[in-house]
């Protein structure tokens, strides 16, 4: 199953990329997402407790489901204004 | 042509935001047969020169564009539930925005005032909650990443806050 | 050359105003080595089309103007003796404007948006007091002035009052 | 005693002019010349309880004294904004 990752922010600047295709195999959830990539880039790891996430340009949780072909956005504490 | 909700690189077009906002509360109002604007609130946000005792030589804003501009219809549709009437407008500026330039411009506007600035600082309480936009501080010796509210929309806790700090 | 405050026939000078009050703001800040502007709000007053059920085709206004300048300078004084660095400029319209045309644009100008907002309400509950400048109603059928607050600036209730909307 | 008396709105109205020209005999305070107003406009007479007014452009009590050349301005309920 291939997905885009949407990187953000501190997160972009971790894993020195903003957009990156995966090729997930078993992951079913946003959260088996994140897990792949903090086994790639550990830094991203504390992140983990503060982390927003949406899915196709929706907020959602980690533990929505996501099909082949989805962007998933993993998105820091927020700053604008 | 100008929009409600929108990111952008350009400079924010204060005085048009200004004149759609009003255009569509009137609009509105005309189409439900109720009192038109009579109040107009601008919120603008400006890049400052000095943060907890530093200087900032500039900010470098980043959005995750859809979503930014969906979390923006969100809060006018919040605001819109519980001030009925209620019209905003809000556009955020990305890039590297220098001392003294802005970086937010939100319109609201209602037949009155208490409702146009409940609904101006809701709005920017909101944004700072849920909007996928992130600063980068540039000082004189580096940069860093701003890193405020982790909020997922649907909850009901920091709502009330923004609510809390606009409306009583 | 515009003025912070201000009573006119033409037409309200919104992006002038607002580009004054943040101008004022960061010299005064510059001078007292403090934070400079961050938070801006426009309050703008638009004539409505409608009032308590009746359709109003105009207003009119009038204003004693010596003294509704000095009123201005007084309310921008009284904010600023709670709110810190606040900057506020104020022009008013007079003559017979129509409906959607702009009465009143009040900028206040902080380092942080809270004092701002504050700081604008307050600014146009207090001129509602105090400043003497009245409107005529323009109906289909004939024209009456309206009569609000009668408040004498140094009456220490009705400052309270318009603090209580403003600030908590 | 020769002062300039300013009325607006309702108040201009209801005397025809805007500016007055008044010379006071013995007045002596801004309520000495209302009621001199109120003498010769009746109309005015119901506006004593709702009134402010100003000398000299500042604003005044009705007991506040006046002087040759002030001006004196009699100001019905306000209704700016």
């Amino acid at each position: 199953m291939a997905v885009t990752v949407r990187l953000f922010a501190r997160l972009k600047e971790i894993a020195g990329a903003d957009e990156l295709p995966r090729d997930l195999g078993t992951a079913t959830t946003v959260g088996d997402v994140w897990q792949s990539l903090a086994a790639e880039w550990p830094d991203l790891a504390p992140y983990a407790a503060s982390l927003s996430c949406a899915v196709n340009a929706q907020y959602a949780r980690m533990h929505t489901a996501v099909s082949d072909g989805d962007e998933i956005a993993f998105l820091p504490p927020v700053s604008g204004g | 042509m100008l929009l409600p909700f929108a990111i952008t690189a350009d400079p924010l077009d204060v005085a048009g935001l200004l004149t759609l906002a009003q255009d569509r509360h009137a609009a509105q109002a005309a189409r439900d047969d109720v009192e038109g604007p009579g109040a107009v609130i601008l919120f603008v946000g400006a890049v400052r020169g000095r943060h907890q005792g530093q200087e900032v030589e500039a900010l470098t804003y980043e959005a995750y564009e859809p979503l930014a501009v969906a979390s923006f219809e969100r809060i006018a549709r919040e605001a819109a539930d519980r001030l009925p009437g209620v019209v905003l407008c809000l556009h955020h500026r990305v890039g590297t925005l220098g001392v003294g330039v802005a970086s937010i411009a939100i319109v609201a506007v209602s037949a009155h005032r208490a409702e146009a600035y409940a609904a101006s600082r809701f709005a920017i309480e909101r944004v700072k909650q849920i909007a996928p936009v992130w600063k980068r501080e540039v000082l004189r010796d580096g940069a860093s990443w701003v890193e405020g509210a982790t909020v997922h929309p649907d909850d009901a806790a920091p709502l009330d806050e923004a609510w809390s700090r606009a409306w009583r």
